[in-house]
């Protein structure tokens, strides 16, 4: 049984509830650029965390360093999922401790059709929702079955990716900018899902542009500048204070 | 009418050879997109497993024979393999004689260690590097392969017959009601074509009603993302490579009987493979296949004396000529994806 | 270095060779085995071993202390069996090492090529195997020197034994290698023949690179034909006639005759690599081991005894030629080309393996007598391929200078 | 300088420097001692290097550039060779004309081939080319005989015609030349043991070759190149550009096809003699080597992999146990023996086993090629600063 | 009579009608907007403009004359440039790089053989391309390997590539998708700015309704592969089917 380690040395983590996904001191480089510069954080169950920041903000790097993919590369730190050390694990061990990223281009497989796409996720135990699920979650997937997956209008590939998540038993969402280009009523739907989901208790991080919607849904907040978090705190906070939302979210 | 169909069994069995070279390179080549020049220094090593295994069963030990003198006046001594001691003269001569359908047997483990040892040493670290680089790698080791193998091997081919139940041919045509002796089939042959066909067979079987077809795809495509959702796709890579590895030392092995196999034989077979496997189309099996019987048949059509005198030439060219009117009329090749390979 | 009016002079107490050999590509072991016989050659010419055939050399100009008093030095490089390659590795032995003698090789293509460079540079070449008649015919050169034999020569010897034992009524398929060589022998071995009463049914080129010969193969018996002739060599030999043995070609019978198969040039290294499928087979050969004159046997002897085996034809004739540069050398008394070219002219010798021997002065190619073989039925040592059939005369196999075309010039001492 | 930013024109004159110095650079070792088997400076082996040089660099503006990777080009050069030697054959051995009429007949071939071969992308382009190259090799070795030399190779005659020279006086074939100077003409200068060669040939196909470099950068670095890796990055956003990527491509294809038919006609200049075997897919192929090798779009890692395998070829194949027994003869016997026994299978005839390996080692080391290599020494040099910014790195996390 | 007439366009992939009946009418210097559920044809519609797709039915006239059967280079040299919804940029190039391949398309047309001039020396559009790069910030950025930035980054490069050409009518498939507030903004002010400044006509598709409402004079909303409705931004907004096809209930 793996021991997480005592983090409480870290300000940023004064919470009293035990954390479900705990970075620590992450340090991120690709190649030699330095991006993500030894951030810390922490993630409870069943919480929607926002990150924030803008372009360049190191965000989808954080993500990527938490999924454990190639690039970056995480030169130190610490990543806990559940018990679980992820820094010591690859991409695909950390998928089947539970991790499911929804990646910012959708990363939908080209050759395959939108359900081969589906099927490949829930090749390697644990499975999560079955495709009847999620074809009455998303029907228009359940209408290009046979499509092949990149031909998918943009939205619709939005759709395919998250459902491609869920598809496993995931401990914890990331999600990339789900909301990019998708229709309005589609974003009010996803973000009634993501609701959904998180009623059955799914932790979720979610980075997004459209700041104010991201923290309408979240519980807490974190703010990225240039690979360092400037902020720490509740939604609900970020929301209201105008200062910090004009200086790095120019909202 | 005869001479067809003469050609055609001939295209068969020269197309099975092309078809089950070239299917082992597609596995590796169009499915996970490395650009193999070793390809063919493993088939030759299939045929050297098959050389090996003969040369094993004849060690030996001398015996002088008497009142007999060698070339420089000395006692001459005569051979005789430890097999005869072993399992007696009658059993050992049919072990010797059947070596090279034994050597199947033989050379399925090394086959896969080879290829296994391949993947994980060195091609691994090659999926995601520039074509380029792969080819010089690959190039690298093909040479490498080469010269070990001559090393210990020479360079002259060496004789590796077929058990004597297999020499020799039949007479297909008197079997049609054609008149005797116009359409004879050596047996070895018709081995060779159904063998090819049971493992072309088995090897489509393999990646078609399994998800393993799926998943290799897929993470040719996009290894990232495969990993994304639990997939150890650098596992199965190499169970792939290893398969290929297998595919194409097998029709080394049973090659040789056809050919004394020799230390550049993969070579030979290089490129003419690598326009087999693009003329089928990249990414695709049948592709692969299809184009491989294609072309055979194409080639002894080809070098029908008769069509020579009308054509000077053309059985030099003609495998290259007809890829140029196929890649020109059918942009993927017969049966191509698209964007496997196309940048 | 020094200005003696000619390439490459030696100094004092050296005289550097070049040995050019393909030692890497199809004919390396051929190469590999001409490089022992040359190794021997110089170690004889510098007074060490058992003096192999110097003993048994009609001329005594030679005496076991290298070349004129200069010891006989080395250096070889790799032909890779390519016109191109070999001219860049004679290049560099006479640029850079100061070979003034080139020798070897193992196919007419490079030997015409290494020929002309020779001439051109001002060297003297002295051909190692190559049999078309190119080489002493169109492509002649004053600085080139041949003592194999050529394509005209096995036709000449082969045809009569042909006859003898297949009869004067034959149909012949002729399968050539589509090159100059395969040219060459196709029309020597069809000339003969014809000449003889056969008829030829039909004759098809066969791609070098060719590896499978079965689509060539297999009509062979349709056309009516009752012998096929493989105007094969090397690799191409070994597969063309494993493939037609496998289509039973030996076993039938067509026009109420045995089939059968012809293979105008033989070498044990490649009749090894076409293992039992050489069985009866005839051919023709410039020179073999198990020949019994005293010259033969002294060079298997010293060669065996080195090596463990006995030399191939191509050991011997590369051995010859070394030993025919230094005799020659030592007769004029001088290394300038011009002096080697007159004295080899003309030269008549014996002892050397082939009985007396002529140097002919009108276009460099020795005559000798050639030898008919057949594939052994029952080899006692995997060297024990071949049993000769018949010493075929010189006189029978030598012809008019004239018929190849081709200009001598003049010898080229270079600078 | 020459319309050069500083940094290439750096580059031009060093390499200049070091071609005209070549012959003292390959040299380094006295004439006899037991490392001269290593010297590379005689006239052949150094007209080799530049003249695959200049095949290399034109190579390199192809596939550097567009990423178009031709598996045939030794054909123009093939072609290039024919048509010099022709023109030696029935106009003169003055090389200038023979030089022009292979880089235009090349072009010519380049343009046909191309034009058909750019129909299609990666592989299958790959595979065109090969196939036209394979098809002319084939040809030219057996049916087209007659203008080829088949298998031995075009060849000079004594009858031929040779309108401008007027017909060969004596029995020997003239030499090329260029204006009464003779290509194989060398002079030499002894310094000490050492002795240098200056060879007319070399020098010639030297300056050719400096010509041939100094176009390379010009192209490199114009719009037209710009264009070229516009093409290798991403064709669909050039389309959508305003541009029409083919004949770009085409242009670059062709250029680097009269490259290779420039080196060819150069190698016929220095031997006249072309075989139809240059034109074989090993040809090509060992083109290809010579650029990734030596560093795939970069301006002088070409000249240095044509180098590389140039120098294994002619020198590593050269060296026989007779001559491992020479320098290890200091040695007790045993461990003589035991030493030649361990090295000898890489060298002489084992020389391919060496080339097998240093690919292999090349890219698995210096994923750039020779130059990334070149680089790494160079950086290492430069970076004797004590601060090194890299404490993060300390602890990796896995 | 608009500048861009596209006239009873329809388009199918096998068995689905991605474009029915479209007819669709730009005026010459205004902005149209194409908005519409994900799928509904928006970016199939914008790839029969420029040459990516042929529509089965109808023609597309542009400035008098028809662009289909053209390639998309001599379309983009009739004056058309295009954004692409995932960013299409020469990645193995610098940013400046990328800025100068329109510059010299525009200047020298679809070919020509500059192979002995130097970039370097082409002051002119030198100055140009900075001055782009300066209007979109990214000045600072100019001599990055564009692979490694960020994509929000990369699509603002993207976008000032088209403007840099001048064009007489720019398609934008989604230019702010995945940009920060801040960035989006920006962006809105630019093609104002641009917009007031030249002589251009402005076709764009976007999710954003900030952006939409805007920028747009005129929105075209696109549903099932047919013009639901087209009208001035104001009527669009309480537009019911838009409302419910399309918007949802928060806007
Ligand atoms: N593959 C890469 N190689 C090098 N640098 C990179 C790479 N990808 C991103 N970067 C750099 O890392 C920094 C952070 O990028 P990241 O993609 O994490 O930003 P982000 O916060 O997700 O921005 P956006 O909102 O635009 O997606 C940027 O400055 C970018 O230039
Ligand atoms: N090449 C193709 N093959 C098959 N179907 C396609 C192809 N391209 C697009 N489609 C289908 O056509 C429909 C329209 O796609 P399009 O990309 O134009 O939508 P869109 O309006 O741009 O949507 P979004 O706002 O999500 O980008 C979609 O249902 C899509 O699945
Ligand atoms: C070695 C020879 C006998 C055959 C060879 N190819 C030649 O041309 O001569
Ligand atoms: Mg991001
Ligand atoms: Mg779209």
């Amino acid at each position: 049984m793996n021991v997480r380690p005592d983090f409480s040395k870290n300000a940023n983590m004064a919470e009293t509830a035990p954390a479900f996904l705990s970075v620590w001191d992450m340090h991120s480089y690709y190649g030699e650029s330095y991006i993500v510069q030894g951030i810390s954080f922490n993630v409870h169950e069943g919480e929607i965390l926002a990150l924030l920041g803008r372009n360049g903000a190191g965000k989808t790097t954080t993500l990527r360093s938490i999924a454990r993919l190639d690039n970056p590369q995480v030169q130190r730190g610490e990543i806990w999922l559940d018990h679980a050390p992820l820094h010591t694990m690859k991409a695909h061990q950390a998928a089947v401790n539970g991790l499911g990223l929804v990646p910012e281009d959708r990363r939908i497989i080209p050759g395959l059709t939108v359900e081969e796409n589906l099927k490949l996720a829930q090749i390697q135990p644990p499975i999560g929702w079955s495709l009847e699920r999620l074809y009455e979650l998303f029907p228009r997937l359940g209408e290009r079955r046979l499509q092949e997956g990149v031909t998918l209008s943009g939205g619709e590939q939005q759709m395919l990716s998250i459902a491609r998540a869920l598809a496993r038993d995931i401990k914890v969402l990331l999600l990339d900018e789900p909301y990019e280009g998708l229709a309005p009523v589609i974003v009010d739907e996803i973000e009634k899902t993501l609701r959904h989901i998180k009623e059955q208790g799914m932790t979720t991080i979610i980075v997004e542009q459209n700041a104010v919607r991201a923290l309408q849904l979240a519980d807490r907040a974190v703010i990225l500048d240039t690979g360092s978090i400037v902020f720490d705190g509740s939604a609900a906070e970020v929301l209201e204070n105008e200062s910090l939302r004009a200086e790095y979210l120019a909202i | 009418m005869d001479a067809l169909i003469l050609q055609i069994l001939n295209g068969l069995d020269k197309g099975s050879a092309y078809a089950l070279i070239a299917l082992g390179l597609t596995l590796i080549f169009g499915t996970l997109g490395v650009v193999n020049f070793a390809h063919g220094a493993l088939f030759m090593i299939g045929a050297f497993c098959a050389v090996t295994l003969n040369r094993l069963f004849n060690l030996s030990h001398e015996v002088e024979v008497p009142g007999e003198t060698d070339f420089l006046g000395n006692p001459l001594m005569r051979d005789v393999p430890y097999l005869y001691d072993i399992v007696g003269e009658s059993a050992g001569a049919a072990i010797i004689d059947w070596s090279v359908p034994l050597a199947i047997l033989f050379a399925i483990p090394i086959m896969i260690i080879v290829g296994v040892i391949m993947e994980r040493g060195l091609i691994k670290h090659f999926y995601k590097r520039p074509h380029a680089d792969q080819i010089l790698v690959t190039f690298g080791l093909a040479i490498v392969l080469q010269e070990i193998i001559k090393y210990y091997y020479g360079a002259n081919p060496i004789p590796t017959p077929a058990p004597d139940a297999f020499r020799g041919s039949f007479d297909f045509g008197a079997m049609i009601g054609f008149d005797p002796n116009t359409i004879i089939y050596p047996y070895w042959r018709l081995v060779y074509f159904c063998f090819s066909v049971v493992i072309i067979g088995a090897v489509f079987a393999f990646l078609q009603f399994t998800t393993f077809g799926m998943v290799v795809r897929a993470g040719m495509a996009d290894r990232e993302t495969v990993g994304l959702l639990g997939i150890d796709i650098d596992k199965r890579f190499t169970i792939m490579f290893g398969l290929a590895a297998a595919v194409a030392g097998l029709a080394g092995v049973m090659y040789t009987p056809i050919n004394s196999p020799n230390y550049h034989m993969g070579m030979d077979f290089l490129v003419l493979s690598f326009v087999v496997v693009v003329v089928g189309g990249m990414g695709s099996l049948p592709g692969a296949v299809l184009a491989g019987f294609l072309l055979g048949i194409l080639e002894s059509f080809a070098s029908m004396r008769e069509v020579i005198n009308f054509v000077p030439g053309i059985n030099q060219v003609i495998i290259y000529l007809v890829a140029i009117i196929i890649l020109l009329t059918r942009p993927r090749g017969l049966m191509g994806r698209k964007g496997v390979m196309e940048d | 270095a020094s200005h003696s009016g000619f390439t490459n002079a030696p100094g004092d107490s050296t005289v550097t060779l070049g040995f050019n050999v393909p030692q890497t590509g199809p004919y390396a072991d051929e190469g590999a085995d001409e490089l022992r016989a040359y190794e021997l050659a110089v170690e004889h010419l510098n007074g060490g071993g058992d003096g192999g055939m110097l003993p048994t050399f009609s001329s005594k100009a030679l005496d076991g202390t290298g070349i004129l008093g200069r010891k006989v030095e080395y250096v070889t490089g790799d032909t890779q069996t390519k016109s191109d390659a070999a001219r860049a590795s004679a290049k560099s032995m006479i640029e850079k090492d100061g070979a003034i003698m080139i020798t070897g090789g193992s196919s007419s293509g490079v030997a015409v090529a290494v020929q002309a460079l020779c001439q051109e540079a001002g060297v003297i070449f002295m051909a190692g195997l190559t049999h078309s008649n190119d080489t002493t015919g169109k492509d002649k050169r004053a600085n080139g020197f041949r003592h194999f034999f050529n394509s005209y020569m096995s036709g000449a010897a082969l045809a009569p034994i042909l006859a003898d034992n297949y009869g004067n009524d034959r149909k012949a398929y002729h399968l050539t290698a589509d090159y100059n060589w395969g040219y060459t022998t196709e029309e020597a071995v069809r000339n003969s023949t014809e000449a003889l009463g056969w008829e030829t049914v039909a004759a098809v080129k066969t791609p070098l690179t060719q590896t499978d010969f079965s689509s060539y193969i297999a009509p062979v018996l349709q056309s009516g034909a009752d012998v096929l002739v493989l105007n094969h060599y090397g690799g191409n030999m070994v597969n063309s006639l494993t493939n037609a043995v496998q289509f039973g070609l030996r076993d039938k019978q067509v026009n109420g005759k045995n089939f059968e198969i012809i293979v105008p040039l033989y070498s044990r290294l490649m009749a090894k690599g076409a293992g039992a499928n050489v069985k009866g087979i005839f051919g023709s050969t410039n020179w073999h081991w198990s020949l019994q004159d005293e010259g033969s046997k002294a060079f298997v002897k010293s060669f065996g005894t080195k090596y463990g085996f006995p030399p191939s034809q191509a050991a011997h004739t590369c051995y010859v030629q070394t030993l025919l540069y230094a005799d020659a050398v030592t007769r004029a008394g001088s290394f300038n080309p011009c002096a080697v070219v007159e004295a080899l002219e003309g030269f008549e010798f014996d002892g050397l393996g082939n009985g007396p021997t002529l140097y002919r002065a009108e276009d460099h190619q020795c005559f000798k007598d050639v030898l008919v073989v057949k594939g052994k039925e029952n080899p006692t040592s995997e060297f024990d391929l071949l049993e000769i059939v018949e010493v075929t005369p010189r006189d029978q196999v030598t012809y008019d200078p004239s018929i190849f075309g081709g200009e001598l010039g003049t010898c080229n001492p270079g600078a | 300088m020459f319309g050069l930013e500083k940094k290439d024109a750096t580059l031009l004159l060093l390499v200049a420097a070091l071609t005209i110095f070549a012959p003292f650079l390959l040299n380094p070792f006295p004439e006899g001692s037991a490392m001269a088997q290593f010297n590379a400076g005689y006239p052949d082996l150094m007209q080799r290097f530049v003249i695959f040089g200049i095949f290399a660099i034109g190579f390199n503006i192809l596939f550097g550039l567009t990423g178009y990777l031709s598996f045939g080009h030794a054909a123009f050069l093939g072609v290039g060779s024919y048509a010099a030697v022709w023109m030696f054959k029935l106009l003169s051995m003055n090389v200038l004309p023979a030089i022009l009429l292979a880089v235009v007949m090349s072009g010519l071939f380049a343009l046909l081939i191309g034009y058909i071969s750019l129909r299609r992308s990666g592989i299958y382009f790959s595979i065109l080319t090969l196939a036209f190259a394979q098809m002319m090799f084939a040809l030219a070795y057996s049916v087209l005989t007659p203008i080829t030399g088949g298998e031995t190779g075009l060849q000079l005659a004594l009858s031929d015609p040779r309108i401008l020279d007027g017909g060969t006086a004596d029995g020997n074939l003239p030499v090329p030349g260029l204006f009464g100077l003779e290509m194989r003409d060398s002079a030499q200068l002894e310094l000490g043991a050492w002795v240098f060669t200056f060879n007319i040939g070399y020098y010639f196909c030297a300056i050719v070759m400096l010509l041939a470099f100094y176009l390379a950068i010009r192209i490199f670095r114009s719009p037209f190149g710009m264009m070229l890796r516009a093409i290798k990055s991403n064709q669909q956003r050039l389309n959508y550009t305003g541009l029409n990527p083919k004949p770009y491509t085409l242009a670059a294809f062709v250029i680097s096809g009269m490259y290779a038919g420039l080196a060819g006609a150069l190698m016929a200049s220095m031997d006249p003699l072309a075989g139809a075997e240059r034109m074989f897919w090993t040809a090509s192929g060992e083109v290809v080597l010579m650029t990734i090798l030596g560093g795939v779009g970069t301006l002088i890692g070409p000249v240095l992999g044509a180098g590389a395998i140039k120098y294994m070829e002619n020198i590593i194949s050269k060296i026989n146990s007779d001559i491992l027994h020479g320098w290890f003869a200091f040695l007790p016997d045993g461990l003589e023996d035991f030493i030649v026994a361990v090295i000898y299978p890489f060298i002489g005839k084992g020389w391919h086993l060496t080339l097998g390996l240093i690919f292999m080692a090349v890219v698995i080391f210096l994923p750039g090629g020779l130059v990334e290599g070149g680089q790494r020494i160079a950086r290492a040099f430069r970076r004797k600063k004590p601060d090194t910014p890299k404490s993060a790195k300390t602890e990796p996390a896995e | 009579m608009g500048i861009l007439e596209v006239k009873d366009v329809g388009k199918r992939f096998g068995g689905l009608k991605a474009l029915s009946d479209v007819n669709l009418s730009v005026k010459e210097n205004s902005c149209h907007a194409i908005i519409g559920p994900n799928g509904a044809g928006k970016s199939t519609l914008l790839n029969c403009l420029v040459g990516k797709l042929i529509p089965d039915t109808g023609s597309v006239m542009f400035d008098g004359q028809s662009v289909l059967g053209r390639s998309p280079h001599e379309i983009n040299q009739m004056g058309i440039s295009r954004v692409f919804q995932t960013p299409e940029i020469f990645a193995d190039l610098t940013v400046f790089e990328n800025m100068m391949i329109p510059l010299f398309a525009k200047r020298d047309g679809a070919y020509r053989l500059h192979a002995y001039e130097s970039v370097s020396n082409e002051r002119a559009l030198i100055e140009e391309a900075e001055r782009m790069l300066d209007d979109v910030n990214m000045l600072d950025k100019r001599h990055m390997h564009s692979a490694s930035m960020s994509r929000g980054d990369k699509r603002r490069l993207e976008m000032a590539m088209c403007l840099v050409q001048n064009p007489k009518l720019l398609l934008l498939d989604e230019p702010t998708a995945g940009m920060a507030r801040a960035d989006t903004n920006n962006t809105i002010d630019l093609l104002k700015e641009i917009k007031a400044k030249r002589d251009i006509t402005i076709a764009i598709i976007e999710h954003d309704m900030h952006v939409v409402f805007s920028l747009a004079d005129r929105i075209t909303v696109l549903a099932q592969g047919t013009p639901l409705v087209e009208d001035a931004p104001e009527n669009i907004k309480g537009h019911p089917k838009v409302q419910e096809a399309y918007l949802g209930e928060t806007h």
